[in-house]
């Protein structure tokens, strides 16, 4: 099962309650998404509105389709903008 | 298809721009240039007061004086619901931004929106701005990061609580988010320290200082429908939040791109396009608003201000233990500074073991902040790349040894969490390690700064077209405004796939009704994203192409190879052909199946992050203060330049930026809470005789992700610049400036304090 | 409110319009004349985006009255080039890539012609404080100070590597 | 809305009558590069506008009685141009010079700067310095007074209401004079001065000081002469000793307020610094020593 690492303290943890490490049965970031919100309610909306997905150190931002495997490094961060 | 190790002709050349005959002729039409039938000029009545009730507005006067067509006020638009959204600068929430559009109760600084109004002429449009009534409560107010965050202090938004602090505090607070960062063990790491610096340094909110202020034209027609000529680094987003603000549908607004004069994400927001359609639509005539200068500083976003604490420790090696940053930033009016990647940004261009990092994101009673190249990376970076110098001076250490001893690589795992891949840092430190300006002796009374950045960049969604035309030439089209070169770098993408010149590309930004949807031009996503989709589209073209050929010729497509513009039986197996170029197989093209054209949209995964590393030479005149920049020098990973004068362009153009950053822009509040300095003449960004040459130098690390190895280019140049002059100050006079602007009484002032 | 009539040559054609006192020349161009090459940046003659050539001279449009144009001439950005010949300038500005938004192109171009009517041959300092008055924010200048000097030098009959 | 009247009469006579009759506010133009500032912001509502460059003279350079008559209206890149006002005032020029930008150069005049009255006017500070007066015109005739009582506050002058500047004049320069203006800005070009120095010396033929005049500008509410500072040069070469004193005399009639542009502690300072400076240049210039421009 892929392992995945809540990077940020902002709002993410409050739906945890400090947790910050997860171990999710998923195979994409939207089952990602979804597992979380099952399993802490409101963090999945948080993932899915403010945080961006970096995989094995690329970041995805906004694709469901990004594949999550086990033994990858996942990690949610904020999402990035710019200028 | 990926081209990063093929051999090109168009990419990495530099042809003129397929608009800059109309650029240097005065023909380009930019939002203000427009003008409508019967149209009317609109204009903003904005708050005198930094913080008040508002108590009532009486616009009876205004509506009376003959000439005006309409006024509108808060209670002509709707009172939407907080909906967080994600705007250029990261996440923000639609009632923000509608409230900062239109104040609704309450002025939030000096400078917000009150009421509208239109007329016929903008002499009649003044005149009742000055009769609008409006009673005010003031109330008091705070300007400051670090009072806005006393447990006293005047609050903004009763209905603000900070997020990311347990419990959940029950008291509103100016602080909307606490962010942490933490890898490793801080402390430990420190306890094993043999060096350890320590430093508090500020920033002072800057504006992107586009010279071309807001504008727009809007037409609301009776049927409903909505036309609106704007400049912006969005036209999707333009229609996007207009609709949100005012409730309306998608399909019943167009948005025209006009050519805008500079962004650098000052114009990934709205300010007055809701606002023109609610006039439009109550006079029925169409609406030209245009900001004045003085609006554009008191009521647009500059990016944050902000305090940095920094705490780095060494070994005696100059290994880094440990690291420590508390930022605080200033959000404007409304949350959303960008306090996360101002936490991301400051050390991801070190490995460290152990790191600590802290922000706070907090409202008080200034200008919304706006999105400004690498948002909260120049900030945050002041702070660490400072603190570096100094850590270097106490190790005893030449700067580019400490940072090429801790510098990030593939594979560093940083502080945030993902391994960095496919970076370029430490060819960017060789670059400087090798460069004539790193290497040239000091001269007398000079000193020399070294600083480095880090930015993520960004993909995203984009949609293109390439169109052959009948006669063989090319259209592209994009959904992406050109803010500063991008037609003609999506147009040599799209020459080479095609094996055309440059000039037989034809780019064009498409309007929202024409294209596939396409985010801003922003976070330097352009010719990375859009490119990739015209890029995509070109090779469909190409596929296309060759199915052309072969029903001409007959022969299975497989048989066809596309080369430099032309058809080409594969082999001799495929028969003897003469080959088709584009104008004959364009001419053909309803006997074989119809026009050519191909369309592809992206959401755009995987961009690359860019580094920069820039080395600055000053001289200080130890009696007024004045610190002259006598060399530059910005070395930087591009991972493809498309054309190279346009990225030296966006490096060059970034370092001066941030040139005006560190030695004289700032927002200047008297008591009251109302700028000092809205003018160009005050707010003193760089002038031509304040600057020398900038070199640009490339570093081309390719990023994979991308068809040709491209990187974004236009964020990171920003970020180095503040501390290079601050370290290049030190090295000339062993001064530590630890505060934006190093304006000369500044400087002169810790001449003095030292004696 | 009354409007005067004014009389001026622009661009070699004689033109004529009514304008109100407090029209600046700059609100002329753009507003009644239809010539928006000219830009508005500030208002305050802070930027030198509606830098125009009335009698000779280079000044801001912004800070000139409408009424003022009276019997001048006046070249603005539209009368640079000579039909559908770039003028060396502009063609130098697109060379070296001396431009990212173009807000500020027109300004500049105007300048540089005033710069290298008066002398031909400045030095990169020179260059540099006759243009302080063009505010450029995308550029930091660096490509438009070499078009300057590249063109000066090809106008001069020199060639410069 | 109040409508604003245009007029540009052709003779002193005209002008002043249409000043004295306006029942409103009525300005001067002549550069403009002030006023209409001041309009666009609203900050300024006239009712009338007087131009007066059509006036016959007010504009040119012309030498009689062995100094130099300036057109109230001349701009300044007229005067930069003239080459006997930069080989006898070259302080004057340069001052004029550093007036806003090249555009601003092509319409800026001496009588707007004056007139506009701030006390950070660059060309000001070197007119006081060099003892010139102005031409006033209006209804009750013509009078000659010193510039220096022309500005009495931030933005106003003894000017009547229906008076205006014609002309300035230069005095005739005695051998071995030099003078010399510099100001200070936090960048290099386009802003106002956070302190401005005027100085015009004549010195003998050892090079001792025997006439000085010594202005600063932003440093009080209008550009002030300072004699102490002129006095501690008569008499003296410019060594070590005589520059400590300008230094402090300066910094001791510097009454400067701190505002966006600069701080009384700043400002005090840098009085001192430019008043060594100016003098430098200004001696060098009387003692032949060709100096480059000071910017």
């Amino acid at each position: 099962m892929p392992k995945v690492v809540l990077s940020s303290g902002s709002a993410g943890q409050s739906f945890t309650g400090g947790q910050t490490e997860f171990e999710v049965e998923a195979t994409t970031f939207r089952r990602l998404i979804l597992e979380l919100e099952k399993r802490f309610p409101g963090l999945g909306r948080q993932v899915e509105e403010s945080m961006a997905i970096a995989i094995d150190g690329e970041i995805f931002q906004d694709a469901y389709a990004a594949e999550l495997k086990p033994g990858s490094e996942i990690y949610l961060i904020p999402k990035i903008g710019g200028g | 298809m990926n081209y990063i190790d093929s051999s090109l002709k168009v990419v990495g050349t530099r042809p003129i721009r397929p608009d800059g005959v109309d650029k240097v002729t005065g023909r380009a039409v930019f939002a203000a240039d427009t003008r409508a039938s019967g149209m009317l000029w609109g204009k903003i009545k904005r708050s005198p007061h930094a913080h008040a009730r508002i108590v009532s507005i009486d616009t009876s006067k205004a509506e009376a004086l003959p000439g005006v067509r309409a006024v509108v006020t808060s209670a002509d638009f709707p009172d939407i619901a907080s909906e967080e959204a994600f705007v250029g600068e990261g996440p923000m929430n639609f009632r923000d931004l509608s409230l900062n559009v239109m104040a609704r109760g309450k002025a939030l600084y000096e400078g917000h929106a009150i009421a509208a109004v239109a007329a016929s002429t903008q002499a009649i449009a003044d005149a009742a701005l000055e009769l609008i009534d409006v009673q005010y409560e003031v109330l008091p107010h705070v300007i400051e990061v670090e009072a806005a965050m006393a447990p006293d202090a005047p609050i903004l938004h009763d209905d603000l609580f900070t997020a990311g602090v347990t419990p959940a505090p029950t008291k509103p607070s100016n602080i909307a988010k606490v962010v942490t960062f933490k890898k490793g063990d801080a402390d430990a790491g420190f306890a094993e320290a043999d060096v350890i610096v320590e430093g508090r340094y500020t920033t002072q909110p800057v504006h992107q200082a586009y010279i071309e202020p807001h504008a727009c034209l809007v037409t609301y027609a009776p049927d409903g429908q909505i036309t609106i000529h704007a400049s912006s680094q969005g036209h999707f987003m333009i229609r996007a939040y207009t609709a949100k603000l005012l409730g309306l549908e998608m399909s019943n607004i167009r948005v025209n791109p006009a050519e805008i004069g500079g962004g650098f994400g000052g114009k990934t927001l709205i300010y007055l396009e809701p606002v023109a359609v609610a006039l439009s639509r109550k006079s029925g005539r169409s609406v030209k608003m245009q900001m004045t200068r003085e609006e554009v500083f008191r009521g647009s976003g500059p990016t944050s201000g902000a305090t940095i604490e920094v705490k780095l420790g060494a070994k005696k090696d100059g290994t880094i233990v440990a690291a420590k940053q508390v930022l605080k930033f200033q959000a404007g009016a409304f949350p959303g500074s960008p306090i996360g990647p101002g936490c991301m940004c400051g050390f991801a261009m070190y490995d460290l073991p152990n790191v600590d990092v802290v922000g706070y994101d907090v409202v008080s009673n200034r200008p919304k902040v706006a999105a400004y190249r690498a948002p909260g990376a120049p900030i945050t970076s002041f702070g660490v790349e400072s603190a570096m110098d100094e850590l270097a001076i106490k190790l005893g250490m030449d700067p580019l040894t400490l940072r090429e001893k801790n510098a990030a690589t593939n594979g560093t795992k940083t502080h945030y969490g993902p391994t960095h891949v496919n970076i370029g840092f430490t060819a960017v430190l060789a670059a400087v390690k090798s460069h004539p300006h790193w290497k040239s002796p000091l001269k007398e009374g000079h000193g020399r700064g070294l600083a480095t950045g880090f930015w993520f960049n960004i993909g995203g969604e984009s949609t293109a077209t390439v169109h052959v035309n009948e006669d063989g030439s090319i259209v592209a089209a994009t959904g992406s405004p050109d803010i500063g070169g991008s037609r003609a770098s999506i147009g040599m993408m799209v020459a080479e796939v095609l094996g055309v010149s440059a000039q037989h590309v034809r780019t064009v930004v498409a309007d929202t009704a024409s294209i596939g949807y396409t985010f801003v031009t922003g976070g330097s996503r352009v010719t990375f994203a859009t490119g990739m989709a015209a890029t995509q589209a070109a090779e469909k073209v190409v596929d296309e192409l060759k199915r052309r050929a072969a029903a001409t010729w007959d022969i299975p497509v497989e048989a066809v190879e596309w080369k430099d513009g032309m058809a080409y039986p594969a082999g001799s197996n495929a028969g003897a052909f003469e080959p088709l170029d584009l104008a004959s197989l364009a001419l053909k093209q309803a006997r074989t199946g119809g026009p050519i054209n191909a369309e592809v949209s992206v959401n755009a995964q995987g961009a690359g992050a860019g580094f920069g590393a820039h080395i600055c030479d000053v001289s200080v005149d130890k009696e007024t203060g004045h610190v002259k920049i006598e060399r530059y020098t910005a070395i930087q990973d591009v991972g493809k330049a498309i054309h190279p004068s346009y990225v030296e362009g966006q490096i060059q153009g970034g370092a001066a930026q941030g040139i005006g950053w560190a030695l004289n822009e700032e927002y200047i509040y008297n008591a009251k809470g109302q700028m000092e300095n809205a003018g160009f003449l005050d707010y003193r960004v760089p002038v031509a005789s304040d600057v020398p040459m900038i070199e640009a130098v490339l570093v081309e690390v390719p990023n994979p992700r991308h068809p040709f190895g491209a990187r974004g280019v236009g964020e990171v140049p920003i970020v180095p610049p503040m501390a290079a002059i601050a370290n290049a100050i030190r090295s000339a006079t062993g001064l530590r400036m630890p505060d934006l602007p190093m304006s000369p009484p500044k400087v002169r002032a810790a001449i003095d304090a030292a004696g | 409110m009354a409007k005067t009539y004014v009389s001026a040559t622009i661009n070699g054609e004689s033109s004529e319009f009514l304008c109100e006192t407090q029209q600046t020349l700059l609100d002329v161009l753009r507003d009644v004349v239809g010539l928006t090459g000219s830009k508005e940046g500030c208002a305050s003659g802070d930027c030198g985006a509606c830098s125009v050539i009335m009698d000779g001279r280079l000044v801001c449009s912004c800070l000139v009255l409408g009424v003022e144009a009276e019997g001048k001439t006046i070249t603005t950005i539209e009368g640079i080039a000579q039909g559908d010949h770039l003028h060396p300038i502009q063609q130098k500005f697109l060379e070296h890539a001396a431009l990212q938004c173009g807000f500020c192109t027109p300004g500049l171009i105007v300048a540089t012609k005033a710069l290298l009517d008066e002398n031909p041959n400045p030095t990169e300092t020179e260059a540099r404080y006759w243009l302080a008055g063009n505010l450029c924010r995308c550029t930091g200048y660096d490509k438009v100070i070499r078009a300057v000097m590249d063109v000066a030098a090809e106008m001069r009959g020199e060639t410069v590597g | 809305m109040s409508s604003l009247s245009y007029a540009a009469p052709t003779s002193v006579d005209d002008a002043v009558k249409l000043l004295a009759g306006a029942s409103g506010v009525a300005k001067v133009l002549s550069g403009g590069t002030d006023l209409l500032v001041q309009l666009r912001s609203g900050r300024l509502k006239p009712e009338l506008i007087v131009d007066t460059k059509k006036i016959p003279g007010i504009i040119g350079i012309r030498e009689e009685n062995g100094g130099f008559v300036i057109g109230a209206a001349t701009p300044g890149a007229v005067v930069e141009a003239h080459p006997g006002l930069n080989a006898a005032w070259p302080g004057l020029v340069e001052a004029l010079d550093l007036i806003g930008s090249t555009q601003v150069q092509g319409r800026c005049s001496l009588a707007g700067n004056l007139c506009n009255a701030s006390p950070a006017a660059d060309s000001v500070p070197a007119l006081f310095a060099a003892g010139a007066t102005a031409v006033v015109v209006g209804s009750k005739g013509k009078r000659e007074v010193p510039v220096e009582q022309i500005p009495t506050g931030p933005g106003r002058t003894s000017l009547a209401k229906d008076e205006f500047i014609v002309e300035f004049r230069l005095p005739p320069r005695p051998a071995r004079s030099g003078d010399a203006y510099l100001r200070f800005i936090p960048r290099t070009e386009m802003d106002i001065a956070v302190v401005g120095c005027g100085i015009s010396v004549t010195l003998d033929a050892n090079g001792v000081c025997t006439a000085a005049r010594v202005a600063l500008g932003a440093v009080s509410p209008t550009v002030i002469l300072v004699p102490a500072a002129a006095d501690v040069l008569i008499g003296h070469k410019l060594d070590a000793d005589t520059l400590a004193k300008l230094d402090a005399a300066a910094q001791a009639a510097a009454k400067p307020i701190s505002d966006k542009r600069g701080t009384v502690e700043y400002r005090t300072k840098i009085a001192g610094v430019l008043a060594r400076r100016t003098a430098a240049i200004a001696f060098d210039r009387a003692n032949g020593i060709k100096n480059g421009k000071a910017h």
